[in-house]
């Protein structure tokens, strides 16, 4: 065992996976170096080769991504923020998504799109947000958002491995966390929610770096509020059943998540738990997430993205209190 | 520069005359309101694909121009176009089984997708000469769009990638002028897309995209070029398009009729009829192998409309498992 | 009064505002014939100055509409397809969205992104969509889905004068359509939804072409299931108290949208019916939208969009049958 | 071209001082952490946007590079320095209303917006340039970026339509060699933007970043040619940036230092010495003056840090009224 940064338990990952498969490399902006450290270190193991900094250009990072994808190699894509995902929307959320189908079943695009995302900096509208919707929306694509550095290298690897376009988005605020890591290779499949926490009052279905706040607001809460924390790990697949099976038993459902609410990832999993538990619920399906709004830069955004005392609130609430 | 055999030679005819029948094929179809999505005709552009197209290994990578949904590309290369048809009828045998609309795939040949969005085939292509650099196989990429694609920042992004990185690609731009009913005179002041290439440090040339050898020359030097490790090149083809930009649509320029006098003048220069009076001059043709290859061309253009009719539909249970990979 | 198509209706619509307001003008590819007919006969009116043909490049077009309306102007945007919004997701999703909240509210966005939108033609994955839920999850964005000619007219009108960005998609099926279009000037309201038969067993909500379909079902159930249908017309901004009034009196309700499934505009609307009248409910909300998939083209578009059999289905089992 | 007088060059002088005073003051509250996101210094490229912005009329329009976070294209026109600060430290104060983050805005001298995804001021000053052409009154735009900007898909779309409608859009580009950690002699074969924009048509020039007259001079001369109807230019400005590529990053070229000799190299050159040493020569400059400049700009810094510090943050109940204009 080793205790290891999330950054680093990421950038971990894809070095064994590198060192597994000569099939896959990294491209992107700045990887060599990486200003998000997710793929530092990797260029000195494996050379310029398979760690490529790329030019100013999003459009050719995804399209080069998708397009050696489909000639058979396994391209990990930095976007960087992964607020860049709407400079290479076209590739991405269309073209990778789709060339699976449009190429009969018979030419996979297995590639990760990577990037940093969510508040915490105060980097306003367009250095901030989590556009997991968006990639939950556009079928063809899955979607992972690892809320710790464990589960960080475990999805990585998983992501990887696959054989589809997989957008991984790693959140700012869980930079600074630190776990223990186990020596040996481990995977963690795409699709199994954990159940971070027991409980049996409220179900809170928690995304990415909310999950760390949920943790913290139910450990707050201990006495008054028994929550079922579960943190889906991965929207695309989703692992519904954990959900469905929890709501059966709390009757309770609050769904925390970082990205805007309308039209957003709290909204789907509302709606498929009203499909397959509505008279399990003693309330209403309720949500927390970031206002309609774009995200405000510097003191503002913490008024438009959810916070530990919010997060208490909405637990409560669920919780009938 | 390989001597083009007799047999060589009349490849490209054969595959032309075919080029053309089953555009024609596909054109009718369209106007019987027989195929189930629309259809933009090579006609005017037949050399270009063909030409091009002829040059590379079977192992190499295509992205393919719009104009005529593939044909031009997938023939030469001794691909069935009843699978076009029968695509574009929407039947379980077409290339893309049925559920693609249009698009032009096939896997074995490097036929790697066409473009929904024109010009997406430029950072694709950069992609796929990614990895033939990678593998070293000595294989390339070669990509095919026109002159509106060019207009797409994809273009830029590409073209700059593959020559930062000495991308194995070939750019072979049919420039017939317009893009749909827009004239690029009035959207660019780039005359030649050659002239762009070269700011990027991109060897280009200008050919006569209706002189079918003239295409298979420049692209055969340029697919040496990145064999060799010389990266990427661009090749202009100045060609036309003969028909509306795609079946059923109005023939404008802007939105004023396009002129009866241009599109004759360039039909005197149809890639085809010239080609033709080559070969006979050089007594590669005759007038009864003309005629049979164009006879052999209809009964093949019949038989892939009643096989292409008489083809199942997908099984729509099919299309939930096509979405992602397993 | 007078007989117009839908496209006609469109293009009418424009025309009386270009020639009201010389700020309008229109920028597109191939605007001038207009393959979808929707700005047909405009340049022959107002000249080749303010219905410009544009290159193909769907950044510069849609990035100079956001300049030139910050700069004063009120440009109408021609996309041609809906679809193509994925190629400039960047100057549409982001920059128009985000420009008068970046601006401090001081500068506005005034323009419209037009485009031919919805399946119908068989023309696969990437000519076939309603990219409503992005438009709807991008706040700064207002988003309109005319069903018919009439509500076209009114609809583009107060797009143009609305001092936001608008989306303005209208459906490839709805074409044929004819209506009776008054002489007088009017203009329909961005927010207010019309009821478009009243019923009282199940309140049905249906966007763009699918109110039709919904329409025609509703008819052949009559008898049977006495359905309120319910057209937003624009869904951002949604008039949800007419749809939650509705819901208070039928208790039961499917929502019937065009775009995909997963994070789409059903979901929202759902979860926003359950946040505010869980209690009235006497079964789950339902939704009948694309499938979680690519759009197939030709023959298998049906599997993949709504049908009418499928939306008389989804009606009668909302409606408890 | 305009005679500078004096009192021009010394306008020209205190902006660049104050231009650095002020991104030392960024730097500095950086380091500190009473920025509230990220800065991005100035430092090397004060000259570009100085000497450039100096050209137009209170009535063009701007779009910033993100170099001084709009600090050397506002000085320079008489916006208030302040309200840059303010912003940063996310206080109602700032140019954005503290709500921002780090954009950079000003509607009354036509600085509409930065760029937070790179490369997008060039579709959106197509756009302002397409406005000026329509509304006659002979305004123009001006749009900065740097070189790694230009690599993106914007820079071609906007500067093909710029050319092709004739556009009143000057293009300035701070080519400092480098994209964040990556220099582009490996991400591109262009060597000379400039040579880009000509195969455009459009006219281009290279001038020295470090000389501010050079850039003013090169502007003026575009900025007539845009305001007589002759269409868009471009201006590559070769200059350097002396600190990472922002604050609290290491300063690497790909993953390894950035070379000392070659950043001392281009000290020897700093806009601002170069500047002053002309200025002295040409007697436009004592030293008094030099210095009484200097502590007027420190006295300015000071001030505006309490000011912003002093102000109070936005009122949060504003958020849900800034998403729609009414
Ligand atoms: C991104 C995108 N924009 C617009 C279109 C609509 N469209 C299809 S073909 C075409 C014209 C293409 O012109 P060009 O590349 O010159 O090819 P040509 O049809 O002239 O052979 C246009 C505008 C599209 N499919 N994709
Ligand atoms: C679309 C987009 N891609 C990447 C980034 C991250 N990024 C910010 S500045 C920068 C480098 C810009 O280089 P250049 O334009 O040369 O300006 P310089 O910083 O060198 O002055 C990058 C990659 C971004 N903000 N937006
Ligand atoms: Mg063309
Ligand atoms: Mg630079």
């Amino acid at each position: 065992m080793k205790e290891l940064m999330y950054w680093n338990a990421i950038s971990e990952a894809i070095a064994e996976e590198m060192a597994r498969d000569d099939k896959v490399f990294v491209i992107g902006e700045n990887v060599q170096e990486s200003p998000f450290l997710a793929t530092k270190g990797l260029v000195q193991k494996f050379g310029s080769d398979r760690v490529m900094d790329a030019p100013l250009s999003e459009l050719a990072i995804a399209g080069a991504t998708v397009g050696a994808a489909m000639a058979g190699y396994r391209p990990v894509c930095d976007l960087t923020f992964a607020d860049f995902i709407y400079c290479a929307a076209d590739e991405v959320l269309m073209k990778a998504a789709q060339q699976y189908f449009i190429h009969n079943g018979e030419v996979g695009v297995p590639c990760v799109f990577m990037g940093v995302a969510g508040g915490g900096f105060g980097n306003g509208p367009e250095h901030s947000r989590i556009p997991a919707a968006m990639v939950m929306h556009n079928p063809g694509l899955k979607l992972v958002l690892p809320s710790n550095p464990y589960d960080a290298k475990g999805l990585m690897k998983a992501a990887i491995r696959d054989n589809n376009p997989v957008c991984f988005f790693f959140h700012k605020k869980c930079m600074p966390m630190k776990q223990e890591i186990p020596d040996e290779e481990y995977i963690i499949p795409l699709g199994k929610a954990e159940i971070k926490r027991a409980g049996t009052d409220v179900t809170v279905v928690a995304t990415s770096y909310m999950v760390n706040l949920a943790l913290e607001a139910a450990k707050q809460l201990e006495g008054k509020v028994s929550s079922e924390i579960i943190d889906p790990r991965t929207l695309v697949p989703l692992d519904i059943d954990t959900i469905i099976e929890s709501v059966k038993k709390t009757n309770r459902v609050v769904i925390i998540d970082e990205d805007t609410e309308c039209c957003g990832v709290a909204a789907e999993i509302a709606q498929q738990i009203i499909e397959r538990a509505f008279d399990y619920l003693d309330a209403p399906v309720s949500r927390l997430c970031a206002a309609n709004s774009p995200i405000a830069g510097a003191a503002m955004e913490k008024y438009v993205i959810p916070q530990l005392p919010q997060v208490i609130k909405a637990i409560e609430t669920a919780a009938g209190l | 520069m390989k001597k083009l055999s007799k047999q060589d030679l009349l490849h490209l005819y054969r595959s032309l005359i075919r080029t053309r029948k089953f555009d024609q094929l596909n054109i009718r179809l369209a106007a019987e309101g027989k195929l189930l999505t629309f259809y933009h005709s090579a006609h005017g552009h037949e050399a270009v694909g063909t030409g091009a197209a002829a040059v590379v290994r079977d192992d190499d990578y295509l992205f393919i121009h719009h104009r005529g949904h593939g044909l031009p590309y997938s023939i030469v290369r001794g691909i069935d176009p009843k699978s076009c048809v029968a695509e574009h009828m929407g039947k379980s045998t077409g290339w893309g089984g049925g559920i693609t609309g249009f698009h032009a795939v096939d896997k074995e040949m490097g036929i790697l997708s066409s473009a929904g969005t024109i010009g997406s085939g430029f950072v694709l292509s950069a992609g796929y000469g990614l990895a033939a650099k990678k593998n070293g196989r000595g294989q390339i990429a070669i990509c095919f769009s026109g002159d509106g694609g060019v207009q797409r920042g994809q273009f830029h992004e590409a073209i700059n990638l593959c020559a930062a990185w000495k991308l194995p690609v070939v750019f072979v731009v049919e420039n017939n002028g317009m893009a749909w009913f827009t004239p690029n005179r009035d959207t660019t002041a780039v005359e030649n897309v050659a002239d762009l290439a070269k700011a990027y440090k991109v060897p280009a040339e200008i050919v006569d995209g209706m002189d079918i050898l003239a295409v298979y020359r420049a692209t055969e030097k340029a697919v040496e070029l990145a064999r060799n490790g010389g990266g990427p090149s661009l090749i202009e083809c100045k060609t036309f398009r003969y028909r509306s930009h795609s079946e059923g649509r109005p023939d404008v320029s802007h939105f004023e009729p396009r002129s009866k006098e241009e599109i004759a003048a360039w039909m005197e220069r149809d890639p085809i009829k010239l080609f033709e009076e080559k070969l006979v001059k050089d007594k590669v043709l005759t007038a009864t192998l003309i005629e049979t290859i164009a006879r052999e061309a209809d009964e093949e253009a019949v038989a892939a409309e009643k096989f292409s009719f008489d083809s199942p539909f997908p099984d729509p249970a099919r299309l939930p498992h096509m979405v992602y990979a397993p």
